[in-house]
Protein backbone atom coordinates (compact mmCIF):
# COMPACT_ATOMS: atom_id res chain seq x y z
CA UNK A 1 0.00 0.00 0.00
CA UNK A 2 1.48 3.60 -0.69
CA UNK A 3 0.98 6.30 1.31
CA UNK A 4 1.31 10.06 1.34
CA UNK A 5 2.42 12.19 4.51
CA UNK A 6 1.79 15.83 5.29
CA UNK A 7 2.86 17.67 8.26
CA UNK A 8 4.20 20.84 8.62
CA UNK A 9 7.44 19.96 11.39
CA UNK A 10 9.69 17.87 8.59
CA UNK A 11 10.98 15.77 12.01
CA UNK A 12 7.42 15.01 12.20
CA UNK A 13 7.12 13.94 8.48
CA UNK A 14 10.16 11.94 8.12
CA UNK A 15 10.25 10.12 11.33
CA UNK A 16 6.47 9.09 10.45
CA UNK A 17 8.49 8.04 7.00
CA UNK A 18 10.71 5.77 9.19
CA UNK A 19 8.09 4.27 11.28
CA UNK A 20 6.03 3.47 8.49
CA UNK A 21 8.48 2.35 6.10
CA UNK A 22 9.34 -0.08 8.46
CA UNK A 23 7.12 -2.61 7.51
CA UNK A 24 7.17 -4.63 4.56
CA UNK A 25 3.79 -3.71 3.02
CA UNK A 26 3.84 -0.47 3.11
CA UNK A 27 5.27 2.50 0.86
CA UNK A 28 5.62 6.10 1.31
CA UNK A 29 5.30 7.83 -2.08
CA UNK A 30 5.58 11.25 -1.11
CA UNK A 31 6.00 13.85 1.54
CA UNK A 32 4.59 17.27 2.16
CA UNK A 33 4.36 19.95 4.72
CA UNK A 34 1.32 22.22 4.09
CA UNK A 35 -2.34 21.89 3.41
CA UNK A 36 -1.79 23.00 -0.40
CA UNK A 37 1.09 20.29 -0.57
CA UNK A 38 -1.61 17.58 0.50
CA UNK A 39 -3.93 18.20 -2.11
CA UNK A 40 -1.20 18.97 -4.75
CA UNK A 41 0.36 15.71 -4.11
CA UNK A 42 -2.47 13.90 -3.86
CA UNK A 43 -3.98 14.24 -7.52
CA UNK A 44 -0.10 13.59 -8.83
CA UNK A 45 0.37 10.51 -6.65
CA UNK A 46 -2.89 9.37 -6.10
CA UNK A 47 -2.13 7.10 -2.78
CA UNK A 48 -4.07 4.45 -1.41
CA UNK A 49 -3.79 6.96 2.10
CA UNK A 50 -3.19 10.26 3.11
CA UNK A 51 -1.73 10.58 6.97
CA UNK A 52 -1.97 14.02 7.80
CA UNK A 53 -1.37 16.67 10.29
CA UNK A 54 -4.89 18.35 11.24
CA UNK A 55 -2.98 21.68 12.31
CA UNK A 56 -0.36 22.88 10.54
CA UNK A 57 0.46 26.04 11.65
CA UNK A 58 -2.45 28.65 10.83
CA UNK A 59 -3.96 26.42 8.71
CA UNK A 60 -5.59 22.95 9.44
CA UNK A 61 -5.68 20.10 6.73
CA UNK A 62 -9.93 20.05 7.13
CA UNK A 63 -9.94 21.85 3.73
CA UNK A 64 -7.83 20.03 2.25
CA UNK A 65 -9.16 16.79 3.78
CA UNK A 66 -12.08 17.59 2.30
CA UNK A 67 -11.39 19.28 -1.22
CA UNK A 68 -9.55 15.54 -1.77
CA UNK A 69 -12.60 13.45 -0.58
CA UNK A 70 -14.47 15.60 -3.00
CA UNK A 71 -12.86 14.75 -5.41
CA UNK A 72 -12.26 11.34 -4.69
CA UNK A 73 -14.62 9.70 -3.14
CA UNK A 74 -12.66 6.74 -2.76
CA UNK A 75 -10.51 8.70 -0.62
CA UNK A 76 -8.48 7.63 2.89
CA UNK A 77 -7.61 10.36 4.39
CA UNK A 78 -6.35 9.63 8.04
CA UNK A 79 -5.51 12.65 10.75
CA UNK A 80 -3.06 13.09 13.33
CA UNK A 81 -3.37 14.94 15.82
CA UNK A 82 -1.37 15.81 19.03
CA UNK A 83 -4.22 15.68 21.76
CA UNK A 84 -7.69 13.95 21.17
CA UNK A 85 -9.58 16.71 22.93
CA UNK A 86 -8.69 18.53 19.39
CA UNK A 87 -11.54 20.71 18.72
CA UNK A 88 -10.88 20.00 15.52
CA UNK A 89 -11.18 15.87 15.36
CA UNK A 90 -14.93 16.06 14.90
CA UNK A 91 -14.87 18.31 12.12
CA UNK A 92 -12.60 16.28 10.55
CA UNK A 93 -14.80 13.48 10.63
CA UNK A 94 -17.38 15.01 9.29
CA UNK A 95 -16.12 15.83 6.27
CA UNK A 96 -15.11 11.60 5.50
CA UNK A 97 -12.12 11.37 7.13
CA UNK A 98 -11.85 7.46 8.08
CA UNK A 99 -10.26 8.29 11.72
CA UNK A 100 -7.22 10.37 13.58
CA UNK A 101 -4.52 9.36 15.37
CA UNK A 102 -2.51 10.15 18.46
CA UNK A 103 0.91 11.18 17.09
CA UNK A 104 2.18 9.71 20.37
CA UNK A 105 1.02 6.24 20.23
CA UNK A 106 3.51 5.54 17.36
CA UNK A 107 3.13 1.75 18.05
CA UNK A 108 -0.67 2.45 16.49
CA UNK A 109 -0.09 3.74 13.51
CA UNK A 110 1.12 1.03 11.33
CA UNK A 111 -1.97 -0.96 12.11
CA UNK A 112 -4.09 1.76 11.64
CA UNK A 113 -3.19 2.09 8.19
CA UNK A 114 -3.92 -1.55 7.55
CA UNK A 115 -7.23 -1.49 9.17
CA UNK A 116 -7.94 1.91 7.19
CA UNK A 117 -6.20 -0.02 3.75
CA UNK A 118 -8.45 -2.84 4.85
CA UNK A 119 -12.10 -0.74 4.50
CA UNK A 120 -12.17 -0.03 8.19
CA UNK A 121 -12.24 3.27 11.16
CA UNK A 122 -10.05 4.39 13.43
CA UNK A 123 -12.18 6.64 15.73
CA UNK A 124 -11.87 7.12 19.45
CA UNK A 125 -15.10 6.06 21.09
CA UNK A 126 -15.65 9.12 22.83
CA UNK A 127 -15.33 11.19 19.67
CA UNK A 128 -18.14 8.87 18.14
CA UNK A 129 -20.40 9.51 20.81
CA UNK A 130 -19.73 13.09 20.32
CA UNK A 131 -20.96 13.51 16.52
CA UNK B 1 -30.43 54.52 47.97
CA UNK B 2 -29.96 54.14 44.74
CA UNK B 3 -26.39 54.20 44.77
CA UNK B 4 -25.94 52.13 47.65
CA UNK B 5 -27.27 49.14 45.88
CA UNK B 6 -25.24 50.06 42.63
CA UNK B 7 -22.22 49.86 45.12
CA UNK B 8 -23.15 46.50 46.50
CA UNK B 9 -23.80 45.32 42.56
CA UNK B 10 -20.25 46.97 41.86
CA UNK B 11 -19.04 44.42 44.30
CA UNK B 12 -20.78 41.51 43.16
CA UNK B 13 -19.50 42.36 39.65
CA UNK B 14 -16.12 42.50 40.86
CA UNK B 15 -16.20 39.29 42.11
CA UNK B 16 -17.41 37.97 39.17
CA UNK B 17 -14.95 39.62 36.65
CA UNK B 18 -11.82 38.62 38.49
CA UNK B 19 -13.51 34.69 38.41
CA UNK B 20 -13.87 35.30 34.82
CA UNK B 21 -10.45 37.12 34.02
CA UNK B 22 -8.91 34.32 35.95
CA UNK B 23 -10.15 31.74 34.22
CA UNK B 24 -10.03 33.59 30.61
CA UNK B 25 -5.94 33.65 31.33
CA UNK B 26 -6.12 30.02 31.96
CA UNK B 27 -7.57 28.55 29.07
CA UNK B 28 -5.35 31.13 27.25
CA UNK B 29 -2.23 29.37 28.78
CA UNK B 30 -3.55 26.66 28.64
CA UNK B 31 -4.20 26.43 24.68
CA UNK B 32 -0.44 28.18 24.30
CA UNK B 33 0.95 25.52 26.11
CA UNK B 34 -0.68 22.95 24.18
CA UNK B 35 0.10 24.45 20.84
CA UNK B 36 3.80 24.54 21.42
CA UNK B 37 5.08 21.89 23.92
CA UNK B 38 2.56 19.41 23.19
CA UNK B 39 3.94 19.83 19.49
CA UNK B 40 7.62 19.71 20.13
CA UNK B 41 6.85 16.60 22.55
CA UNK B 42 5.04 14.67 20.47
CA UNK B 43 7.41 15.51 17.58
CA UNK B 44 10.06 13.88 20.13
CA UNK B 45 8.09 10.83 20.45
CA UNK B 46 7.79 10.11 16.86
CA UNK B 47 11.31 10.63 16.51
CA UNK B 48 12.49 8.44 19.03
CA UNK B 49 9.59 5.95 17.29
CA UNK B 50 11.17 5.95 13.94
CA UNK B 51 14.76 5.56 15.45
CA UNK B 52 13.48 2.32 17.53
CA UNK B 53 12.14 1.54 14.11
CA UNK B 54 15.47 1.04 12.36
CA UNK B 55 17.42 0.38 16.10
CA UNK B 56 17.89 -3.62 16.53
CA UNK B 57 20.74 -3.58 19.95
CA UNK B 58 18.96 -4.20 22.91
CA UNK B 59 20.87 -1.51 25.19
CA UNK B 60 19.29 1.25 22.96
CA UNK B 61 16.06 0.18 22.45
CA UNK B 62 16.05 -0.14 25.73
CA UNK B 63 17.23 3.35 26.72
CA UNK B 64 14.97 4.52 23.74
CA UNK B 65 12.05 3.58 25.60
CA UNK B 66 12.88 4.71 28.99
CA UNK B 67 13.40 7.86 27.39
CA UNK B 68 9.63 7.88 25.34
CA UNK B 69 7.75 6.68 28.73
CA UNK B 70 9.72 10.18 30.17
CA UNK B 71 8.13 12.32 27.37
CA UNK B 72 5.08 10.35 27.25
CA UNK B 73 4.82 11.38 31.12
CA UNK B 74 5.05 15.13 29.73
CA UNK B 75 2.40 14.63 27.44
CA UNK B 76 -0.14 13.72 30.33
CA UNK B 77 0.67 16.24 32.55
CA UNK B 78 0.20 18.84 29.81
CA UNK B 79 -3.72 17.07 29.00
CA UNK B 80 -3.97 16.84 32.99
CA UNK B 81 -3.33 20.30 32.94
CA UNK B 82 -5.69 21.22 30.50
CA UNK B 83 -8.16 19.18 31.64
CA UNK B 84 -8.43 20.38 35.38
CA UNK B 85 -8.41 23.99 33.52
CA UNK B 86 -11.73 22.95 31.53
CA UNK B 87 -13.04 21.30 35.12
CA UNK B 88 -12.79 24.87 36.77
CA UNK B 89 -14.15 26.38 34.16
CA UNK B 90 -17.67 28.37 34.80
CA UNK B 91 -20.59 25.81 35.16
CA UNK B 92 -23.81 27.58 33.45
CA UNK B 93 -26.58 25.72 35.79
CA UNK B 94 -24.51 26.71 38.56
CA UNK B 95 -24.39 30.21 38.22
CA UNK B 96 -28.01 30.73 36.82
CA UNK B 97 -29.22 28.89 40.15
CA UNK B 98 -26.88 31.23 42.22
CA UNK B 99 -28.11 33.84 40.68
CA UNK B 100 -32.11 33.31 40.82
CA UNK B 101 -31.87 31.45 44.28
CA UNK B 102 -30.00 34.94 45.74
CA UNK B 103 -33.05 37.15 44.25
CA UNK B 104 -35.16 38.09 47.02
CA UNK B 105 -37.16 40.56 45.08
CA UNK B 106 -40.06 37.91 44.29
CA UNK B 107 -40.61 34.46 43.00
CA UNK B 108 -38.26 33.94 40.01
CA UNK B 109 -38.70 30.37 37.98
CA UNK B 110 -35.81 28.90 36.29
CA UNK B 111 -36.03 26.94 33.59
CA UNK B 112 -32.71 24.99 32.40
CA UNK B 113 -32.45 23.03 29.32
CA UNK B 114 -28.67 23.31 28.30
CA UNK B 115 -26.76 20.07 27.02
CA UNK B 116 -23.51 21.23 26.38
CA UNK B 117 -22.11 24.33 28.51
CA UNK B 118 -21.72 26.99 26.23
CA UNK B 119 -17.62 28.89 26.21
CA UNK B 120 -16.58 30.74 28.92
CA UNK B 121 -17.09 34.08 26.97
CA UNK B 122 -20.95 32.86 25.99
CA UNK B 123 -22.02 32.07 29.53
CA UNK B 124 -20.24 34.73 30.62
CA UNK B 125 -22.29 37.19 28.75
CA UNK B 126 -25.75 35.25 29.47
CA UNK B 127 -25.07 35.64 32.98
CA UNK B 128 -24.10 39.30 32.87
CA UNK B 129 -27.59 39.34 30.96
CA UNK B 130 -29.39 37.74 33.36
CA UNK B 131 -27.87 39.75 36.17
CA UNK B 132 -28.73 42.93 34.52
CA UNK B 133 -32.23 41.57 33.81
CA UNK B 134 -32.86 40.77 37.67
CA UNK B 135 -31.13 43.90 38.80
CA UNK B 136 -33.47 45.91 36.82
CA UNK B 137 -36.73 43.84 38.06
CA UNK B 138 -35.23 45.23 41.26
CA UNK B 139 -35.43 48.40 40.44
CA UNK B 140 -38.00 49.17 38.22
CA UNK B 141 -40.65 46.88 37.96
CA UNK B 142 -44.01 45.53 40.63
CA UNK B 143 -43.48 42.10 39.25
CA UNK B 144 -44.42 39.15 41.62
CA UNK B 145 -43.20 36.80 39.60
CA UNK B 146 -40.26 36.25 37.21
CA UNK B 147 -39.62 33.57 34.77
CA UNK B 148 -36.14 32.67 33.72
CA UNK B 149 -35.62 30.36 30.85
CA UNK B 150 -31.89 29.01 29.63
CA UNK B 151 -32.03 27.01 26.62
CA UNK B 152 -29.79 25.27 24.11
CA UNK B 153 -31.42 24.55 20.43
CA UNK B 154 -29.46 23.24 17.54
CA UNK B 155 -27.77 26.27 16.38
CA UNK B 156 -27.95 28.93 19.59
CA UNK B 157 -28.09 29.63 23.44
CA UNK B 158 -31.19 31.52 24.32
CA UNK B 159 -32.00 33.39 27.26
CA UNK B 160 -35.64 34.84 28.58
CA UNK B 161 -36.42 36.85 31.09
CA UNK B 162 -39.79 37.71 31.55
CA UNK B 163 -41.26 39.25 34.69
CA UNK B 164 -45.28 39.98 35.10
CA UNK B 165 -44.85 43.93 36.43
CA UNK B 166 -46.01 46.78 34.99
CA UNK B 167 -43.78 47.79 32.05
CA UNK B 168 -43.54 50.90 30.08
CA UNK B 169 -44.67 49.53 26.29
CA UNK B 170 -41.97 51.11 25.30
CA UNK B 171 -38.52 51.91 27.13
CA UNK B 172 -37.95 56.09 27.14
CA UNK B 173 -34.05 56.09 27.86
CA UNK B 174 -32.16 52.69 28.08
CA UNK B 175 -29.35 53.26 30.84
CA UNK B 176 -26.38 51.78 30.91
CA UNK B 177 -28.11 48.26 32.11
CA UNK B 178 -29.74 47.62 28.51
CA UNK B 179 -26.95 49.52 26.91
CA UNK B 180 -24.42 46.91 28.32
CA UNK B 181 -27.01 43.96 27.22
CA UNK B 182 -27.30 45.02 24.00
CA UNK B 183 -23.11 45.55 23.55
CA UNK B 184 -21.72 42.24 24.92
CA UNK B 185 -24.48 40.46 23.12
CA UNK B 186 -23.87 41.68 19.83
CA UNK B 187 -19.79 41.41 20.49
CA UNK B 188 -20.84 37.58 20.38
CA UNK B 189 -23.14 38.35 16.96
CA UNK B 190 -26.28 37.61 18.92
CA UNK B 191 -29.54 39.27 19.11
CA UNK B 192 -31.56 41.38 21.79
CA UNK B 193 -35.11 42.26 21.81
CA UNK B 194 -36.55 44.00 24.94
CA UNK B 195 -40.42 44.12 25.31
CA UNK B 196 -42.79 45.69 28.27
CA UNK B 197 -45.87 44.45 26.32
CA UNK B 198 -46.79 42.29 29.15
CA UNK B 199 -44.36 42.90 31.81
CA UNK B 200 -40.57 43.35 30.75
CA UNK B 201 -38.69 40.74 28.61
CA UNK B 202 -34.88 40.51 27.77
CA UNK B 203 -34.83 38.33 24.88
CA UNK B 204 -31.26 37.18 24.08
CA UNK B 205 -30.04 34.36 21.47
CA UNK B 206 -26.16 33.69 21.06
CA UNK B 207 -25.15 31.70 18.32
CA UNK B 208 -23.28 28.37 19.35
CA UNK B 209 -19.27 28.82 18.85
CA UNK B 210 -19.13 32.34 19.33
CA UNK B 211 -16.64 34.32 20.54
CA UNK B 212 -14.22 30.99 21.81
CA UNK C 1 -21.76 62.56 46.47
CA UNK C 2 -19.62 60.43 48.44
CA UNK C 3 -20.78 57.66 46.91
CA UNK C 4 -20.44 58.64 43.49
CA UNK C 5 -16.53 58.92 44.38
CA UNK C 6 -16.95 55.92 46.13
CA UNK C 7 -17.97 53.98 42.76
CA UNK C 8 -15.87 55.60 40.44
CA UNK C 9 -13.24 54.35 43.01
CA UNK C 10 -14.65 51.29 42.63
CA UNK C 11 -14.52 50.66 39.34
CA UNK C 12 -11.25 52.10 38.89
CA UNK C 13 -10.16 48.86 42.10
CA UNK C 14 -11.94 46.30 40.08
CA UNK C 15 -9.61 47.07 36.50
CA UNK C 16 -6.48 46.81 39.00
CA UNK C 17 -8.47 43.57 41.03
CA UNK C 18 -8.80 42.00 37.23
CA UNK C 19 -5.38 42.66 36.34
CA UNK C 20 -4.02 41.30 39.29
CA UNK C 21 -6.30 38.37 39.08
CA UNK C 22 -4.84 37.50 35.83
CA UNK C 23 -1.08 38.31 36.66
CA UNK C 24 -1.78 35.91 39.84
CA UNK C 25 -3.06 32.58 37.87
CA UNK C 26 -0.47 33.21 34.82
CA UNK C 27 2.51 33.38 37.65
CA UNK C 28 0.84 30.29 39.09
CA UNK C 29 0.21 28.31 35.83
CA UNK C 30 3.72 28.82 34.74
CA UNK C 31 5.47 27.47 38.13
CA UNK C 32 3.72 24.32 37.59
CA UNK C 33 4.77 24.01 34.01
CA UNK C 34 7.86 24.54 35.30
CA UNK C 35 8.00 22.13 37.66
CA UNK C 36 5.90 18.95 35.65
CA UNK C 37 6.73 19.53 32.08
CA UNK C 38 10.26 21.25 32.67
CA UNK C 39 11.32 19.01 34.98
CA UNK C 40 10.67 15.94 32.43
CA UNK C 41 11.97 17.71 29.55
CA UNK C 42 15.52 18.12 31.21
CA UNK C 43 15.24 14.69 32.34
CA UNK C 44 14.90 13.62 28.81
CA UNK C 45 17.74 15.84 27.61
CA UNK C 46 19.82 13.96 30.25
CA UNK C 47 18.70 10.73 28.97
CA UNK C 48 19.68 11.65 25.46
CA UNK C 49 23.46 13.62 26.82
CA UNK C 50 23.60 9.85 28.34
CA UNK C 51 23.07 8.00 25.03
CA UNK C 52 25.11 10.24 22.94
CA UNK C 53 27.96 9.25 25.13
CA UNK C 54 28.04 6.06 24.40
CA UNK C 55 26.87 6.17 20.76
CA UNK C 56 29.76 5.90 18.19
CA UNK C 57 27.81 5.14 14.93
CA UNK C 58 27.24 8.97 13.08
CA UNK C 59 23.36 8.35 11.74
CA UNK C 60 22.29 7.47 15.19
CA UNK C 61 24.27 10.03 16.78
CA UNK C 62 22.65 12.57 14.45
CA UNK C 63 19.46 11.43 14.96
CA UNK C 64 20.41 11.99 18.68
CA UNK C 65 21.28 15.13 18.34
CA UNK C 66 18.08 16.04 16.40
CA UNK C 67 16.12 14.95 19.34
CA UNK C 68 17.92 16.79 21.42
CA UNK C 69 17.05 20.53 20.35
CA UNK C 70 13.49 19.74 19.50
CA UNK C 71 13.73 19.14 23.42
CA UNK C 72 15.73 22.03 23.94
CA UNK C 73 13.18 24.02 21.72
CA UNK C 74 10.66 22.87 24.45
CA UNK C 75 12.58 24.14 27.33
CA UNK C 76 13.53 27.34 25.63
CA UNK C 77 9.44 27.87 24.92
CA UNK C 78 8.78 26.76 28.28
CA UNK C 79 11.33 29.20 29.53
CA UNK C 80 10.55 32.44 27.23
CA UNK C 81 6.50 31.39 28.35
CA UNK C 82 7.65 32.20 31.81
CA UNK C 83 9.88 34.87 31.57
CA UNK C 84 7.29 36.59 29.35
CA UNK C 85 4.73 36.08 32.50
CA UNK C 86 7.54 37.74 34.74
CA UNK C 87 7.80 40.54 32.10
CA UNK C 88 4.27 41.59 32.28
CA UNK C 89 4.28 41.25 35.95
CA UNK C 90 2.98 44.58 37.62
CA UNK C 91 5.94 47.13 37.63
CA UNK C 92 5.73 48.98 40.93
CA UNK C 93 7.45 52.37 39.89
CA UNK C 94 5.25 52.22 36.97
CA UNK C 95 2.20 51.98 38.74
CA UNK C 96 3.58 54.25 41.32
CA UNK C 97 4.61 56.83 38.97
CA UNK C 98 1.04 56.65 37.88
CA UNK C 99 -1.40 56.73 40.92
CA UNK C 100 0.68 60.04 41.85
CA UNK C 101 1.04 61.52 38.26
CA UNK C 102 -2.85 61.09 38.22
CA UNK C 103 -3.12 62.68 41.61
CA UNK C 104 -4.70 66.35 40.82
CA UNK C 105 -5.61 67.35 44.25
CA UNK C 106 -2.44 68.72 45.03
CA UNK C 107 1.47 68.37 44.30
CA UNK C 108 2.97 64.97 44.94
CA UNK C 109 6.34 64.05 44.87
CA UNK C 110 7.42 60.66 44.37
CA UNK C 111 10.89 59.47 46.38
CA UNK C 112 11.77 55.83 44.88
CA UNK C 113 14.26 53.59 46.09
CA UNK C 114 13.45 50.15 45.11
CA UNK C 115 15.98 47.80 43.51
CA UNK C 116 14.15 44.72 43.71
CA UNK C 117 10.71 44.49 42.04
CA UNK C 118 8.61 43.01 45.16
CA UNK C 119 6.36 39.70 44.66
CA UNK C 120 3.15 40.99 42.55
CA UNK C 121 1.34 40.45 46.40
CA UNK C 122 3.48 42.80 47.87
CA UNK C 123 3.58 45.40 45.42
CA UNK C 124 -0.71 45.12 44.76
CA UNK C 125 -0.86 45.83 48.90
CA UNK C 126 1.88 48.49 48.35
CA UNK C 127 -0.41 49.82 45.39
CA UNK C 128 -3.35 49.93 47.52
CA UNK C 129 -1.75 51.90 50.43
CA UNK C 130 -0.87 54.43 48.27
CA UNK C 131 -4.18 54.73 46.78
CA UNK C 132 -6.59 54.95 49.82
CA UNK C 133 -3.92 57.20 51.23
CA UNK C 134 -3.82 59.67 48.07
CA UNK C 135 -7.86 58.90 48.13
CA UNK C 136 -7.69 60.28 51.84
CA UNK C 137 -6.16 63.08 51.04
CA UNK C 138 -8.62 64.15 48.84
CA UNK C 139 -11.31 63.83 50.55
CA UNK C 140 -10.24 64.94 54.61
CA UNK C 141 -7.57 66.52 54.11
CA UNK C 142 -6.22 70.88 53.38
CA UNK C 143 -3.00 69.68 52.26
CA UNK C 144 -0.80 71.60 49.97
CA UNK C 145 1.73 69.20 49.40
CA UNK C 146 2.44 65.38 49.76
CA UNK C 147 5.21 63.01 50.34
CA UNK C 148 5.45 59.81 48.81
CA UNK C 149 8.54 56.93 49.61
CA UNK C 150 8.95 53.94 48.71
CA UNK C 151 11.99 52.17 49.73
CA UNK C 152 13.74 49.08 49.53
CA UNK C 153 15.63 47.74 53.14
CA UNK C 154 17.38 44.71 53.03
CA UNK C 155 14.83 42.94 55.30
CA UNK C 156 11.59 44.77 53.94
CA UNK C 157 10.21 47.08 51.89
CA UNK C 158 8.44 50.43 53.18
CA UNK C 159 5.69 52.73 51.89
CA UNK C 160 5.33 56.51 53.56
CA UNK C 161 2.88 58.67 52.67
CA UNK C 162 2.68 62.14 54.51
CA UNK C 163 0.77 65.05 53.52
CA UNK C 164 1.03 68.70 55.14
CA UNK C 165 -2.61 69.34 56.13
CA UNK C 166 -4.56 69.62 59.61
CA UNK C 167 -4.67 66.25 60.62
CA UNK C 168 -6.72 65.15 63.51
CA UNK C 169 -4.40 63.81 66.52
CA UNK C 170 -6.23 60.96 67.24
CA UNK C 171 -8.47 59.28 63.98
CA UNK C 172 -11.75 58.91 65.68
CA UNK C 173 -13.46 56.92 63.00
CA UNK C 174 -11.71 54.34 61.35
CA UNK C 175 -13.24 54.25 57.70
CA UNK C 176 -13.07 50.97 55.59
CA UNK C 177 -10.13 52.95 54.00
CA UNK C 178 -7.70 52.48 57.12
CA UNK C 179 -9.06 48.83 58.25
CA UNK C 180 -8.99 47.98 54.78
CA UNK C 181 -4.82 49.16 54.98
CA UNK C 182 -4.39 47.52 58.09
CA UNK C 183 -5.98 44.40 57.29
CA UNK C 184 -4.36 43.56 53.87
CA UNK C 185 -0.71 44.83 55.30
CA UNK C 186 -1.08 42.59 58.07
CA UNK C 187 -1.96 39.63 56.07
CA UNK C 188 1.38 39.78 54.73
CA UNK C 189 3.25 40.16 58.33
CA UNK C 190 3.76 43.76 57.40
CA UNK C 191 3.23 46.87 60.37
CA UNK C 192 1.48 49.46 59.66
CA UNK C 193 0.96 53.20 62.01
CA UNK C 194 -1.12 56.27 61.11
CA UNK C 195 -0.38 58.99 62.81
CA UNK C 196 -1.80 62.94 62.43
CA UNK C 197 0.67 64.80 64.58
CA UNK C 198 2.40 66.56 61.75
CA UNK C 199 -0.12 66.30 58.33
CA UNK C 200 -1.17 62.93 57.86
CA UNK C 201 0.80 59.87 57.43
CA UNK C 202 0.58 56.67 56.69
CA UNK C 203 3.54 54.39 57.25
CA UNK C 204 4.14 50.81 55.94
CA UNK C 205 6.24 47.54 56.16
CA UNK C 206 6.37 44.55 54.35
CA UNK C 207 8.80 41.72 54.91
CA UNK C 208 10.53 40.45 52.08
CA UNK C 209 9.37 37.26 50.77
CA UNK C 210 5.68 37.85 52.05
CA UNK C 211 3.04 36.80 50.05
CA UNK C 212 4.92 34.96 47.44
N1 LIG D 1 -38.11 44.81 34.55
C1 LIG D 1 -38.43 46.07 34.22
N2 LIG D 1 -39.67 46.58 34.51
C2 LIG D 1 -39.99 47.82 34.16
N3 LIG D 1 -39.17 48.68 33.53
C3 LIG D 1 -37.93 48.25 33.22
C4 LIG D 1 -37.50 46.95 33.55
N4 LIG D 1 -36.22 46.80 33.09
C5 LIG D 1 -35.87 47.98 32.54
N5 LIG D 1 -36.91 48.84 32.58
C6 LIG D 1 -36.91 50.22 32.04
O1 LIG D 1 -35.80 50.35 31.16
C7 LIG D 1 -34.98 51.43 31.54
C8 LIG D 1 -33.58 51.20 31.15
O2 LIG D 1 -32.99 50.17 31.93
P1 LIG D 1 -31.43 50.13 32.10
O3 LIG D 1 -31.05 48.91 32.83
O4 LIG D 1 -30.82 50.31 30.74
O5 LIG D 1 -31.07 51.41 32.95
P2 LIG D 1 -31.30 51.66 34.50
O6 LIG D 1 -31.62 50.38 35.19
O7 LIG D 1 -32.29 52.76 34.65
O8 LIG D 1 -29.87 52.16 34.96
P3 LIG D 1 -28.56 51.31 35.11
O9 LIG D 1 -28.84 49.90 34.66
O10 LIG D 1 -27.58 51.99 34.19
O11 LIG D 1 -28.18 51.37 36.53
C9 LIG D 1 -35.23 51.58 33.02
O12 LIG D 1 -34.95 52.87 33.48
C10 LIG D 1 -36.72 51.25 33.13
O13 LIG D 1 -37.51 52.35 32.78
N1 LIG E 1 -4.94 62.59 54.89
C1 LIG E 1 -5.85 62.76 55.89
N2 LIG E 1 -6.01 63.97 56.45
C2 LIG E 1 -6.90 64.14 57.45
N3 LIG E 1 -7.65 63.16 57.98
C3 LIG E 1 -7.53 61.93 57.47
C4 LIG E 1 -6.64 61.65 56.41
N4 LIG E 1 -6.73 60.35 56.12
C5 LIG E 1 -7.63 59.84 56.95
N5 LIG E 1 -8.13 60.76 57.77
C6 LIG E 1 -9.10 60.56 58.85
O1 LIG E 1 -9.23 59.17 59.11
C7 LIG E 1 -10.58 58.76 58.98
C8 LIG E 1 -10.65 57.33 58.55
O2 LIG E 1 -10.22 57.19 57.19
P1 LIG E 1 -10.70 55.95 56.36
O3 LIG E 1 -10.03 55.96 55.05
O4 LIG E 1 -10.54 54.75 57.20
O5 LIG E 1 -12.25 56.20 56.19
P2 LIG E 1 -12.98 57.23 55.23
O6 LIG E 1 -12.05 57.77 54.24
O7 LIG E 1 -13.71 58.19 56.10
O8 LIG E 1 -14.05 56.31 54.52
P3 LIG E 1 -13.73 55.20 53.41
O9 LIG E 1 -12.25 55.14 53.20
O10 LIG E 1 -14.28 53.95 53.98
O11 LIG E 1 -14.44 55.67 52.20
C9 LIG E 1 -11.19 59.75 58.04
O12 LIG E 1 -12.57 59.84 58.19
C10 LIG E 1 -10.48 61.04 58.44
O13 LIG E 1 -11.10 61.59 59.57
K1 LIG F 1 8.45 -0.49 3.48
MG1 LIG G 1 1.36 20.57 13.03
MG1 LIG H 1 -30.42 48.65 34.91
MG1 LIG I 1 -10.79 56.54 53.10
Amino acid sequence: MTVLIVDDDPLVSTSLKTIVEADEEISVCGTGGSAADAARLYEQLVPDILLMDIRMGKQTGLDAGREVISRHHDARVLFLTTFADDDYIIEALRIGAKGYLLKQNFESIVPALKAVYAGQTVFGEDIVAKI
Amino acid sequence: LRLVAKNHELLEKQEYEIRLATLTERNRIARDIHDTVGHLLSSSILQIGALLAVTKEEPMRQSLQTLKSTLSRGMDSIRADIHNLHDQSLDLRLEAVRLTDAFRFCPARLEYDVENNPSNNVQYVLLFVLKEALSNIMKHSDATFVHVLLREHPGFYQLIVQDNGHAPAVVQHQGLGLQNITERVESLNGRVRFSGDNGFLVFVTIPKGAGI
